[in-house]
């Protein structure tokens, strides 16, 4: 199999960029582009307005009904509560912005640091090989058999519960790493056999900059992709670990949170809107992702495409 | 050869009872390897049995009475030996209040053909739907069905199943009332325990759209499988979605590989081509994947019966780690760890019928 | 694998295994006792750090185990799965079995020291 | 009854299975439903139940009815005694029945079940038994069985003892703690002789886990008591017939033979539906006939459809907040703890959080029990007052503490992380930084308050036996001796001697310690009353808690259920004996 230089040859076109330009022929692509960055924009616009705090506290006790349904429905102005109002009386339509900003923060955490890890470990293990590769690698792969939730559940089930949400995460990056540092050790070590680091390495190049130099860049492809694809998995994991109620602390507006108790309070009652905002947010920022990252897939491995002549 | 004798040569006999025994020899160390696991996990778990047990009514001296009769006064090597041995003979003990008083090994006897049936489902409506979806996703890409398959799978993955459950239960059973809320089967009918062949009494496998047929219960079958309808729905969408993507990617891989662009240059018409060659290769990843994906499908499982209260093993663990009921957190632990195992071992001889090579 | 009536093959073949899981015996060993010792000294609860550390070591244990089988079970698979695929990650079930072996006897010496100590405690 | 203590489970459920396939009545070998009824129809005319002979006797028509009783969890096993579990006494009541017994409907008044006369004077109780009174085996019930019954609860002596790993923690608390030795020397005599003088100890009698078995059975399983709930055999209403695990379903069908009133139908199903919504909307579809444990959204649901109506009915329970002054310094002051309780909004948490299916908490007694001082009220929601005291004790500034709940709902307090919200937005409108530390498991949740680890934390209690010493003396009296508080002193720390950890607050106020535990040993009722009222002024005045709700006990039932032929009670039941169907 000729894999090599064609791996390698997609990471030259990454270099002169056609990635960018298959990437925005890609129609799925920018629509999950777009989502992302909508929902960006929303994270944002609710994290300056809004306050956390009044968001979590109870208006119970004060002349806002609780479990009121959408403005557009209901006897309310239809501009009231555009999503209704939850049974703490909290407004939903602001919780659910103000969620996308927790998903995108504690997502970006999640990936952010499992991409950070398991690079560093990949390429550890790619650069030094032998025991150390090893070690690491074998212990991710044994991590990477477990199916995913049940380890995440299991994982939680140890850490102290005054972590709160952090518990989640640390679980979450737990389960993560192991992809990240896979990836980028198989793609590292094709650098690595690159005569060029071995010419490097004759000329007394340090470690840390064949590292940096060298090696990181041409991994910077197959972990954008890897991130993006992941980035989808971790909120919904951690969608789900606040479901369960392994999560995300009371009050806090996390879709997942805003879900289960919505689902509780009052789902089967016929108030769907308690949990069928914050779940539409949940499920259409996922997708986001998980467009994105198909479409960077597609564009990034040129097997794909020569596929069909 | 046409297409029969491919499948016909998928039956063929060709792994060597060798290489069955090896690996189901080794399932001794996972079994050892998972307990150990499962006795750190609830010795770092926070939480003392002892009040589990004994609830909030019990007295200080009580509660130090049950943790000598636990045996929690021993030192940690002892425990850890005698858990292990027990796990070896697959003794949790009693469960300390989902079956308070009952063993686990008969918790786990019932609950498990619930989750398996739920996870057959599942899985088959992956492979019978997501392979086929697949393969056309691969063979017409960038076409209408394509992207129309791919948004589909897509949007299969990325819809939470504890957000679509309930909204499938809001529309279908609360507000049409066409499919029950909850349940497994009417809940004035019930089953014996046995079924007759032949005049011989069997047991029943506790997967109960079998059981019913096996007792040529109509009116019960007919209960269990609208009972089922939704929350096998769910998780089929979503195995379904999960199988499609595997297999389009693979299959387009294969399609691309250079001995099939000769075939067809050749000229052999495209169809028989991809027959001939691509599926049976391109299903040997997908085979792989399919026994990997078994756990995601288990994740997928958990989330499906604590949304439709199906007391399978995965609402179990859930409610298990809920109440601090350890020995059955330990038991279904370690039967999902077992179950998962056996899977891939099925795969992995699966896998060596498809490519002989590597049976060395 | 080594015969009956062929000494040297069956030395080597014993030998090359102790030395796998001794070395990991031995660092074990002392991160338990040291472990221990040391969580003791923080938490001054001899019962409660014993219980930590040891089930620390039994996750170690467990894990390396799991992860030895595991790499006899599916090895096969995963390596011509990858060599199928293309993936080139230089998987070899021979490397992951010895850095699992390792792993194995590094728990295995936590579960010991931390009961040595615990004992002298 | 079988002979061999062997069986296991799964055989025993052929059994049934076959029993029931064979339309006989399940027992091990099915022989008590064929025996003939006389002696109990003779002896039902002797108790409260005069409709009963008619019934009984005509009971075999009725019998095709089929009831079904929806509830949210389905346990395993059903034993009294290895369970404290209400799911498990809602089945356990039906097939077994106690000495006394708390009159349907009633706030826990006692009346004759298996015992037809009972004193208690001094040590010593005294209760003449029922005659004629068979156990589903076929086996007549007499006062040995009672003395079997509380040897394998709480004899570690005994041959048959459960184990303490086993039992529930009710055995030493029912009855273990009380009872010095039983004299069953007699048939249909029985003499208990009690450790200590103890008011309520009639009343525990009545617990669900004082329940009587048979004592054959007892001897019958041998090494295997633990397996004696999935083969239940008691004298109540109904006698065990399925257990349908994988279903989570229990069917129970009719005793003929019972002594008291009906049964009604002729067969009982439990089924699960742990959706408290999901299972409101069965009623409503008429798949089941009775619920509980409703929510507040069900309960809306019911009320607005044609085809349920709902019962409600004032609880025996209470949440509270309570305050632990051995752990957290400013709690330790009183005018803190008041003016936390005139900030927390109460009403806000019971009409809109509970959604008015709970009444204001003003103490720890609620109403209909013994010892309830209706001069209190509770204390009213006034947070510039609060911010005053707060500043009177020196705290102007505010401070921080951590208050613990456990997030699944519970009786008491239906909806814990949404009130725990609560109180601390109420809090910071008075300075005060309140972090919740939310627990999702009970258990570990359990464990952490009775180490005393807790600033504050949510708790609750549903009452065991409907007597004032059941709050009182063990929700706030410390246990601990006299001399171990120290002078001017009303609070201990968790680790003195004798600490009962049911006391999550640490109080420790030796006034109110002497009158509960007075009370405790005082068996006239007014003398009693008084004692409590006083006692109840000074857990007011002294708030080491801030006492939250009553919660009511709610039942959602379907319309082809006999109108008043089911009666909600708040201890005891549900009382299924007399429940008609349409």
């Amino acid at each position: 199999m000729s894999t090599d230089t064609e791996t390698r040859g997609a990471l030259g076109r990454l270099r002169a960029s056609p990635f960018l330009a298959d990437l925005l022929t890609n129609r799925l692509a920018v629509v999950g582009l777009t989502i992302i960055l909508g929902m960006a924009a929303i994270a944002v616009y609710a994290r300056v307005t809004y306050d956390l705090g009044a968001l979590a506290s109870s208006q119970l006790g004060t002349e806002v009904t609780d479990r009121a349904p959408p403005g557009w429905l209901g006897p309310a102005p239809a501009t009231q509560q555009l999503f209704g109002t939850d049974a703490a009386a909290r407004d939903i339509y602001k919780r659910c912005l103000y969620g996308a900003w927790l998903a995108l923060k504690f997502g970006t955490i999640t990936v952010g640091t499992s991409t950070t890890v398991g690079v560093g470990m990949g390429i550890i293990a790619a650069y030094y090989g032998d025991v150390t590769d090893n070690v690491i690698m074998r212990t991710m792969d044994v991590l990477l058999a477990f199916p995913p939730l049940l380890l995440a559940l299991a994982l939680v089930a140890i850490f102290p519960r005054d972590l709160g949400l952090w518990r989640a995460v640390v679980a979450l990056v737990l389960v993560y790493t192991p992809r990240f540092a896979r990836v980028v050790r198989g793609a590292a070590l094709k650098v690595l056999e690159d005569e060029y680091v071995d010419a490097t390495v004759a000329l007394g190049a340090t470690d840390p900059r064949i590292l940096v130099r060298h090696i990181l860049p041409n991994t910077l492809a197959p972990i954008t992709v890897q991130s993006t694809l992941n980035f989808g998995l971790a909120i919904i994991d951690l969608a789900a670990l606040s479901f369960l109620g392994f999560g995300a602390q009371a009050g806090t507006p996390s879709w997942g949170l805003m879900l289960s108790r919505g689902v509780e309070n009052g789902l089967l009652t016929g108030q769907w809107w308690l949990s069928f905002f914050p779940g539409l947010f949940l499920a259409i920022t996922v997708l986001g992702f998980n467009l994105l990252g198909d479409g960077m897939r597609d564009a990034l491995d040129p097997r794909m495409r020569e596929a069909v002549d | 050869m046409n297409w029969t004798q491919s499948l016909f040569r998928l039956v063929e006999p060709v792994v060597p009872p060798r290489f069955v025994v090896k690996r189901l020899l080794l399932l001794v160390p996972v079994l050892f390897g998972v307990a150990s696991v499962v006795f750190a996990i609830l010795h770092l778990a926070p939480g003392d049995p002892a009040i589990v047990i004994a609830g909030q009514r019990a007295s200080t001296e009580q509660l130090e009475q049950i943790r000598q009769e636990l045996g929690l006064r021993r030192p940690l090597w002892e425990q850890y030996l005698s858990f292990l041995w027990d796990a070896a003979r697959f003794d949790f003990g009693q469960s300390y209040s989902i079956s308070r008083g009952n063993s686990v090994r008969s918790v786990i006897a019932d609950r498990l053909p619930i989750t398996l049936e739920l996870a057959i489902y599942g899985q088959a409506a992956g492979i019978l739907l997501g392979i086929p979806l697949g393969i056309i996703s691969a063979v017409k890409q960038d076409s209408l069905t394509d992207h129309v398959t791919r948004i589909g799978a897509l949007t299969g993955i990325s819809v939470p199943i504890f957000w679509s459950g309930p909204l499938l239960i809001l529309l279908f059973s609360t507000y049409l009332d066409v499919f029950p809320t909850s349940g497994r089967i009417d809940s004035t009918l019930f089953l014996p325990d046995t079924w007759t062949l032949f005049g011989r009494e069997l047991p029943l496998t506790g997967m109960i759209t079998v059981d019913t047929v096996l007792l040529g219960n109509t009116e019960a079958f007919l209960s269990a499988a609208h009972h089922l309808f939704l929350p096998a729905l769910v998780i089929g969408v979503y195995s379904t979605a999960l199988i499609s993507r595997m297999m389009r990617s693979s299959m387009l891989e294969v399609i691309r590989q250079d001995y099939i662009r000769t075939a067809r240059a050749k000229g052999q018409g495209a169809k028989i081509t991809l027959m001939k060659h691509g599926f049976r290769n391109a299903l040997i990843p997908v085979v792989t994947v399919i026994g990997i994906q078994f756990g995601t499908l288990l994740g997928g499982a958990v989330l499906t019966e604590t949304v439709f209260g199906i007391n399978g093993m995965g609402l179990t663990i859930v409610t298990a780690i809920g109440v601090s009921d350890y020995p059955v957190v330990q038991g279904t632990v370690l039967t999902f760890a077992l179950l998962f195992t056996l899977v891939n071992l099925v795969v992995d001889v699966t896998y060596s019928y498809l490519d002989p090579r590597i049976q060395q | 694998m080594a015969a009956p009536g062929d000494p040297p093959r069956l030395r080597s073949y014993v030998a090359s295994r102790v030395r796998l899981f001794g070395s990991g015996l031995l660092v074990g060993l002392l991160l338990g006792g040291l472990g221990m010792a040391g969580w003791t000294l923080y938490t001054g609860d001899a019962r409660a750090s014993e219980a930590t550390v040891f089930a620390l070591g039994a996750l170690v244990f467990g894990f390396g185990l799991l992860g030895w089988s595991g790499s006899i079970l599916a090895g096969n698979g995963i390596e011509a799965m990858q060599e199928h695929m293309g993936t080139r990650s230089d998987w070899t079930e021979k490397d992951s079995r010895r850095a699992m072996a390792r792993l194995c006897g590094g728990g295995g010496g936590i579960m010991v020291g931390t009961s040595v100590v615990a004992a002298l405690l | 009854m079988s002979s061999d203590g062997q069986i296991d489970r799964r055989s025993f459920l052929t059994a049934a299975g076959g029993a029931a396939a064979a339309a006989t009545l399940a027992g091990c070998s099915g022989d008590g439903g064929d025996g003939d009824g006389t002696a109990g129809d003779g002896e039902s005319g002797d108790g409260d139940g005069t409709a009963s002979d008619g019934d009984s006797g005509g009971g075999d028509g009725a019998s095709d009815q089929t009831l079904v009783y929806a509830r949210g969890d389905h346990p395993e096993n059903y034993d009294p005694q290895q369970t404290t579990s209400g799911e498990v006494a809602k089945v356990t009541n039906q097939i077994f029945d106690t000495l006394i017994q708390f009159a349907p409907g009633s706030g826990g008044q006692l009346e004759d079940a298996l015992a037809t006369d009972y004193s208690l004077d001094g040590t010593t109780a005294t209760l003449t038994l029922r005659e004629n009174v068979t156990f589903h085996n076929g086996e007549e019930f007499t006062s040995s069985d009672f003395e079997a019954t509380w040897r394998r609860f709480t004899q570690s002596d005994y041959q048959y003892y459960l184990g303490d790993e086993t039992r529930s923690g009710y055995g030493p608390f029912t009855l273990g703690d009380w009872i010095e030795s039983v004299d069953a020397s007699q048939d249909y005599e029985l003499t208990i002789e009690l450790t200590q003088r103890y008011a309520p100890f009639l009343r525990n009698l009545a617990m669900f886990a004082a329940a009587v078995l048979s004592e054959a059975q007892i001897e019958a399983m041998g090494d295997n008591q633990a397996d004696l709930g999935t083969e239940p055999v008691g004298t109540g209403p109904f006698q065990f017939d399925t257990l349908d695990n994988p279903n989570e379903r229990i069917r129970l069908t009719a005793n003929t033979e019972f002594w008291g009133d009906g049964p009604q139908v002729g067969t009982v199903i439990f089924k699960t539906i742990t959706e408290n919504s999901t299972r409101v909307q069965d009623v409503i579809n008429g798949a089941s006939h009775i619920t509980d444990n409703l929510d507040s959204s069900g309960f809306q649901r019911a009320e607005e459809s044609g085809t349920a109506t709902l019962l409600r009915k004032n609880g025996i329970n209470h949440g509270y907040m309570a305050m632990n002054m051995a752990r957290f310094e400013p709690f330790r002051n009183r005018t803190v703890r008041r003016a936390i309780a005139h900030a927390v909004n109460t009403e806000a948490i019971v009409n809109q959080i509970y959604q008015g299916f709970a009444t204001q908490a003003s103490q720890p007694l609620p109403p209909d029990v013994l010892g309830h001082n209706d001069d209190l009220d509770p204390y009213p929601t006034d947070k510039e007052q609060a911010q005053s005291m707060l500043e009177e004790a020196g705290y102007g500034d505010g401070f921080e503490f951590e208050l613990a709940t456990f997030s699944n709902p519970r009786g008491y307090n239906p909806s814990p992380v949404q009130t725990a919200n609560q109180v601390k937005s109420d809090l910071e409108d008075i300075g005060l930084t309140v972090n919740i530390n939310q627990f999702s498991n009970f258990g570990p949740y359990l464990d952490y308050t009775s180490a005393g680890r807790h600033d504050a934390c949510f708790l609750g209690w549903y009452t065991d036996n409907a007597d004032p010493d059941n709050f009182m003396y063990v929700l706030l009296d410390p246990k601990v001796s006299m001399d171990a508080v120290p002078d001017g002193q009303d609070w201990v720390s968790f680790d003195t001697e004798g600490y009962s950890t049911l006391n999550v607050s640490g109080w420790a106020n030796t006034e109110y310690m002497e009158l509960v535990r007075e009370a405790q040993r005082t068996y006239t009722e007014g003398d009693r009353e008084t004692m409590y009222q006083e006692a109840a002024q000074l857990a007011y005045d002294e708030s080491p808690w801030v006492f939250i709700d009553y919660a009511e006990t709610l039942r959602a039932v379907n319309e082809a259920v006999v109108a008043d032929s089911y009666t909600v009670s708040s201890v005891g039941g549900p009382y299924l004996n007399t429940v008609e169907l349409q």
